[in-house]
């Protein structure tokens, strides 16, 4: 089957032009879609939502040149709300998902999105493999530290003594912290950010997408419905940006133990990032020619068929 | 002249070697234009235990590996004391007598110990007996020695000539022994000129899958699944796959969802319980309308099981596959041949109606090795990716007015891909509207909701009148029908011929292969001329027959069913069928017992 | 004096504060033991959409929320807008003239506007508007204010005095203007003097574990299921309870496995989605023989489908969950109140059988409430662990000699408890022998492997006898027989009513809870005498039909379906009988169609 | 139902008598089992199998105290070997299993035991969960940097570059490295042993279990069939103890430095533990006081019962 669109990109770009693009420049509400969030009012998600929208725009990325996947949750119903290519998977599934579109037609511009239920919980796995493979992916997750579509139980990054439906005296379990995991694990960027700081999360986000590799976006997206603990207000009083705190992205013992900050000050900002490892699509051989899979003919030579054939005789 | 029906058996334990002098004897059949059918009994073990490889082959095509040895290969004493007894006049037992002592035998086996001590003295390495005895062998069924020592030479060059020379040597004084010293059989090994290939079941599919265009190829390794990756992985440069062994099977099924989604075929490969892993994603494949195809091969459950043994037991697993019902297509492959066919016509269903297919193999067929004829391994097959749009040319609707999901008589509504301009869309594993909006949350609409079920659903109709519907095989007037699923074909049809040559039994067979959808009424008209139905499955609980009676009610008259692990070997369907047709005893089912403790 | 039959609805969107008044409502019923089904349509939506409670009460059992509204209290526009044209002649409209329009309604229909900001001026807030509808309604159906006085200083006497005299205000002052200016029913609600209780179906599951002696709990949160993980959190240290949520499914059903192998009872409850995560642990549990006890809560599939709407789409899915064929019973409860018992008794036949069991309940199950004589709610309920040895006492047999998985007549092996000294013992998810030696590697063995497979298998000859068989209700003489399953109890049996009084077609109804094993017998005696049957059940492809179909080969004279998320209306299904009775048009199908949107 | 043991445990301490066992004292012949291991000769995995037995005698453990939980692998087929209670559970599921049984009966000493593939691959969103919990549990991964059982495919652990069964022309993806992982993810006792050096192993084992808390240990254990990388010789010229190198395993920093060393010398031993953060079972209320859950009796009071119909009236 021939290609569904113009630009063919060799493996190494994004889909031709960042920067550099033929068509038309577009805005923000070029980016709109045609159903409205049903996010709950104050939801930390719309700062999220118009971030990303406001990267795209300054990134001129076309909406058929992005696809964003995610899994299910409130955050999950982001790719319904945004005009540009999307999958909504299976709770737990969108890097899954995202690692096979990526993979099989690098020229897309994916954006992995969802919540810490869906990415730190269910999706713990394919998290932890998608960072050590260094899939050229952006992944945003909406953290806020409950599982809000089911209407309030803890996740993977509820603090400890939180209580919820399913925890009414308090929870006992240590949360995860997703900055350390993440460096740990592999990933190449590695970033945290406040949807109450849309300006500050466009500049992380657009740097993600940039960024050649697996980039994680854990952002701080209060829930106003069921957090009650890590509210907008808890989050305006101690987020503090690393570029302030003269936070250098590429050393390594900084950027753990900025991760390990929680108190009166919470970092956000680029903790980790590393350009030194190829990204996956960049070391498949498969690759190294021949443009995205998923454009590619198919069918088999008589000769490569004879090929094969002679191997069983 | 009468035509040969010779079966080799070599067995021993795991890392003695068995498979080259196996590849060898194979390779050696088929390019004399032998047919060959080869199972392998093995263990879940690395070293040590049992292994028993038996190969069979004729001028005609054999469907099994049979019910008899003509040759018997014992690599230790234990496979000695396992078969010996089972050998019948006639037959030849090959072996090392430095280390292993044959026992009584049957009247008419003709013994042939052969020393390697005395034969290869300066050689060391437990393999030598190996070569010695493929010598042997091959010079009872009169292989002239060029034959083998060319395969050795090709063989061994790589290493060094000596080695090359120290094989040929030892091959060679073995030959020799074996000719003053053994009778040979009252035949040489005919050659029929006309060559033929051989490959294993998981070749099949994954060459099937080359055949189809297949671009992406993701698996988790789980026996008796692997060789589908192991093809793919060898071949990935060549045939321009990309091929990932990912962290769980939860993984790669959603995976070559993603990658289907794009516009690849995607294809990936699993047993059981990788495959009760991936059964939630079918049901999102089909509701977001993304074609893809899973296979699993089939091995004996519940559970972990019986990883290295065969049954027929995920038939209800792929019914059941994910909650709430969704359109998908279920195939059963009869043939190693018949794997390899399957799939490209699976792709282009899968396509077309925008479903997950799905492949039931098992490992008697997967990991049996048959011959086949060059010819039928055509790559040249039709393919049809279906109604997809917004390719180069086609002028994109107006902004956002692509409706993916659109209402249509057929259920199948124009698919673009992502990446074309104008045709900007989501897919969603909620239930969606026309255009993609989500039914679930603020536009929940019980209306709405049934019409896009009935839509995806409307495409079981169209599928049924593209696939074959299934033809009965051997005489119309028979006394029984033999009705069975996927991979029994071949025994069934070698028991047909001996139920009629040995009891006189008329019988034919209905293979169904096509179960979902399944083509209730042209089974129905079959079966309602037939005498006699029983039906034949490689498991416990009669999976297929109660599908069938599911689907049509349809009752047979007798079961032969097995699920210790090891497939049916041809008597044991005879036997059943003497045993069910007989009005003495009145059994309505019959379980048969394995006799080879493999 | 012919009894009352009163439903009302209070819609509006999600976050209005439905659930309060609702509640409210339903404890004046129940206290004044008057009968009670209630049923929310809701959304996958937190702020905002449209949220419909429907409460209906009697003195007689109320099975349904019925077919028709006496009381709309539409809180907002949206509301008024979608339900005003199905109310009837005689029933009332309550609603906020500041902001709500009522349209035009049917000729009879009393519209009840009320001015919030005349009746409460001085009072800020939305919820305003529900306190005086509320105070407004009980006044027409002659409920003294002192019962709603009472139960609002309750509720607020929290807060403050002041809140609480600001609340009895706004009662009082809706109260009065109902009684000045609207006209009240003419009746005033009775009270029977026996006080009932009322529950929704997942806290009659968790209630039922309760009661049952469920030691360990484990969830993920997943809709509609979340309800009985709620209940068990709450009441945890009430109760000795350890409540676990953890990271996914898979967890979920492997913990409480490895709980339920140390000797506790462990349950645990998902829907689908999560289900088909768990099938093949479930095999697992089956095959290592730990009872372990598994809900599976459906909703609209397939995939995620309608997370808030309601099906009965997983009974395949449940039938072939896992690789394989093993034992497990599985039963789907009729009613609410079944669901606490129904709970207990499958624990002991877990125990007993030493294999998993599964509880096939639904959103109107479980998410619906209904009242419930306390007396029925029995937590004295008979325990029976089966063979449970070793225990303090038993003197253990030579060490190791204890065969965990002894080859017994009843496929039931005596079950030690790790921990327990001389009773040391390993289970294994691979095939294994009678005392836990793998049959998968060094000692494969296709005899003994049929052995074992046969010994977990018999079991289900032995639970059989030990469940109730299905009976017949209604009249043994009628034109047809209505066949459901589980959830469809109450609408089925409502519909019969109104058959026979609307429609003078005189019905009765078998209604099957215990689906694996089926009592197939029993139930073809019952049907064989039937005139015609039908089969009511809540999915696209008839999943009950196909399934009784393949064990008994019995076909059904037709089919009444609906899988558009709502639960079928008692006019439903009488429809369906009328269309599929009448001679004229040939139906042998009827998907009704779902009035109401919401 | 009633204990099955005479030592009901209050929480807090493991079975009556580590150390103090009235019990008769064993030696390693006394959990030997009744079939002796399939595994290849010269596979890493003996030496584990002794070490275990050895810690388990040396700490005075009685078979039936002991439960070993693993998954599927060669690796997991150690419950078959050892004279112990035991469950060979689903192939990824041993951890949640372990959990499952350890906080239902905190009176057992549990130790999970499994592949690389079992346990960082299939395994791995319940190994990072079980971490972060603090689950009371030993856990010890036979890390042969291959899937041993299925015949030689790369695993988690696997090198890049190294050519199997499913990478014949090289593994293109980064490994995943499970000490710093570990750390990240928050388990309380994180060391790596080698099956060559069966004394230190031991030791670690028995520190392990003595742990309250999430104990992991990472053996390297040669596959002798399948990774032709990883041998004995290799591991044997490059682990060097720790110890040795004046490691103090509570500070962090140091841990995670020396957790990325990976070349001439690689270094096996403790490389951290926390004993500040309770385990699991030591925080759960509903194991304050009444002994492990599978010890107590069902049924419900009619007191508690009346309560419980109260609510619904
Ligand atoms: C297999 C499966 N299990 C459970 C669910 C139910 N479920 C839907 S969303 C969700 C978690 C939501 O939390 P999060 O991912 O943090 O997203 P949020 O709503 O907080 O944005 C769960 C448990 C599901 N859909 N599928
Ligand atoms: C769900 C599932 N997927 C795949 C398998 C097949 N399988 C068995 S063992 C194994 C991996 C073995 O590797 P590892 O865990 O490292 O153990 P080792 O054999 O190397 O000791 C796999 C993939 C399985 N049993 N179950
Ligand atoms: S529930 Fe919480 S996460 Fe969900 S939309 Fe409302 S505020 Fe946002
Ligand atoms: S294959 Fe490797 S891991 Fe498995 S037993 Fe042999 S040496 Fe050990
Ligand atoms: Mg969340
Ligand atoms: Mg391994």
């Amino acid at each position: 089957m021939s290609t569904p669109m113009e630009e063919i990109t060799t493996r190494g770009q994004g889909p031709k032009g960042i920067g550099q693009n033929p068509l038309p420049k577009l805005t923000v509400k070029d980016f709109k879609s045609k159903v409205d969030p049903d996010w709950c009012p104050g939801c930390g998600d719309f700062g999220l939502l118009i971030a990303l929208k406001q990267a795209l725009v300054e990134l001129e990325l076309q909406p058929h040149q992005v696809m964003t996947v995610s899994g299910i949750g409130c955050s999950s119903n982001l790719p319904g709300y945004i005009n540009a290519n999307g999958m909504h998977t299976l709770h737990g599934r969108a890097l899954a998902v995202a690692t096979g579109a990526q993979m099989a037609n690098h020229s897309l511009k994916i954006i992995a999105a969802g919540g810490d239920g869906d990415g730190f919980g269910i999706g713990g796995n394919h998290f932890v493999h998608t960072m050590r493979r260094n899939v050229d992916l952006t992944y945003i997750v909406m953290d806020n530290q409950i599982y809000g579509l089911t209407t309030g139980q803890i996740s993977p990054t509820s603090i400890k003594g939180m209580t919820t439906k399913s925890t009414p005296f308090g929870s006992v379990e240590n949360p995860i912290n997703p900055i350390p995991l993440a460096i740990a694990a592999g990933a190449t960027y590695v970033a945290r950010g406040y949807t109450g700081q849309v300006k500050h999360l466009t500049a992380l986000i657009k740097g993600a997408i940039q960024h050649r590799g697996f980039a994680l976006i854990d952002a701080f997206s209060p829930c106003v419905t069921y957090n009650l603990d890590n509210t907008h207000d808890f989050f305006k009083q101690r987020t503090t940006k690393l570029e302030d705190m003269g936070h250098d992205p590429t050393n390594f013992q900084a950027a753990m133990e900025k991760a390990y900050m929680w108190g009166e000050t919470i970092p956000i900002g680029l903790f980790w990032k590393r350009e030194d490892l190829p990204s996956l699509d960049q070391s498949e051989p498969v690759l190294e020619e021949g443009g995205p899979m998923a454009h590619r003919p198919l069918g088999v030579s008589s000769e490569t068929a004879q090929a094969l054939i002679r191997e069983l005789m | 002249m009468n035509k040969i029906d010779l079966a080799i058996a070599i067995g021993g334990a795991a890392g003695q070697g068995i498979a080259t002098p196996g590849d060898i004897l194979a390779r050696i059949f088929v390019r004399r234009g032998l047919h060959l059918n080869a199972y392998n009994a093995y263990q879940s073990i690395i070293r040590g235990g049992h292994i028993f490889l038996t190969l069979r082959t004729s001028e005609q095509v054999v469907h099994t590996y049979g019910d008899k040895l003509d040759v018997l290969i014992p690599l230790n004493q234990d496979t000695m004391n396992r078969h010996l007894k089972l050998m019948k006049s006639g037959s030849v037992v090959l072996f090392n007598s430095d280390k292993i002592h044959p026992g009584t035998a049957a009247k008419g086996v003709q013994l042939c110990p052969f020393s390697v001590k005395e034969l290869a003295p300066k050689v060391r390495g437990d393999l030598v007996q190996n070569t010695v005895a493929l010598a042997a062998v091959l010079r009872l069924i009169g292989v002239e020695f060029n034959t083998l020592k060319g395969i050795l030479t090709l063989q061994f060059k790589r290493k060094s000539d000596a080695v090359v020379a120290e094989n040929v040597g030892v091959a060679r004084a073995g030959y020799d022994y074996a000719g003053e010293h053994f009778r040979p059989f009252p035949f040489t090994l005919p050659d029929t000129g006309k060559k033929l290939a051989f490959l294993e079941g998981n070749q099949a599919l994954a060459m099937g899958g080359a055949a189809a265009g297949v671009r992406f190829y993701c698996a988790y390794p789980m026996s008796p699944a692997t060789g589908v990756l192991h093809w793919m992985a060898r071949h990935a440069r060549q045939m321009g796959i990309m091929v990932r062994q990912v962290e769980d099977e939860l993984a790669v099924i959603n995976m070559a969802i993603g990658a289907a989604h794009t516009g690849c075929r995607a294809m990936c490969a699993t047993s059981g319980g990788g495959f009760a892993l991936m059964t939630e994603a079918l049901g999102a494949a089909s509701m977001m309308e993304i074609p893809v195809v899973c296979i699993d091969v089939q091995r004996a459950g519940p559970a972990t099981g019986v990883p290295t043994k065969t049954e027929q037991g995920d038939l209800w697993q792929a019914l059941g596959a994910g909650q709430g019902d969704y359109p998908r297509v279920i195939v059963a492959p009869t043939t190693i041949t018949d794997c390899f066919k399957t799939v490209p016509e699976l792709f282009n269903l899968a396509d077309k109606f925008q479903c997950p297919g799905i492949i039931l193999t098992d490992l008697l067929l997967s990991e049996g090795r048959s011959s086949v004829d060059p010819a039928e391994l055509n790559f040249d097959v039709p393919i049809d990716r279906g109604e997809v749009i917004g390719l180069n040319g086609d002028v994109p609707p107006a902004n956002g007015e692509y409706k993916r999901f659109a209402l249509t008589k057929s259920g199948v509504s124009p698919r673009a891909l992502p990446g074309a301009p104008g045709y900007v869309h989501v897919v969603a594993t909620d239930e969606h509207d026309e255009d993609g909006t989500l039914l679930s949350d603020e536009f929940t609409n019980a209306r709405r909701r049934q019409l896009s079920h009935e839509k995806r659903m409307r495409k079981m109709k169209g599928i049924l009148p593209l696939i074959k519907s299934p033809r009965l095989f051997g005489p119309t007037k028979a006394k029984v029908t033999l009705l069975g699923w996927g991979s029994t074909e071949g025994v069934i049809r070698e028991a047909l011929e001996k139920l009629a040559e040995e009891e006189q039994i008329i019988a034919n067979n209905l293979q169904i292969k096509w179960l979902v959808p399944l083509h209730t009424k042209a089974i129905l008209a079959i079966l309602s001329k037939s005498k006699k139905v029983i039906i034949v499955e490689n498991n416990y609980s009669g999976q297929f027959g109660r599908y069938l009676r599911s689907e049509s009610g349809f009752d047979a008259d007798g079961h032969i069913r097995k699920y210790d692990g090891e497939p049916f070997m041809p008597h044991h369907i005879v036997q059943g069928v003497k045993k069910i047709l007989s009005t003495k005893n009145q059994v309505k089912q019959y379980v048969p017992v394995h006799e080879i403790t493999v």
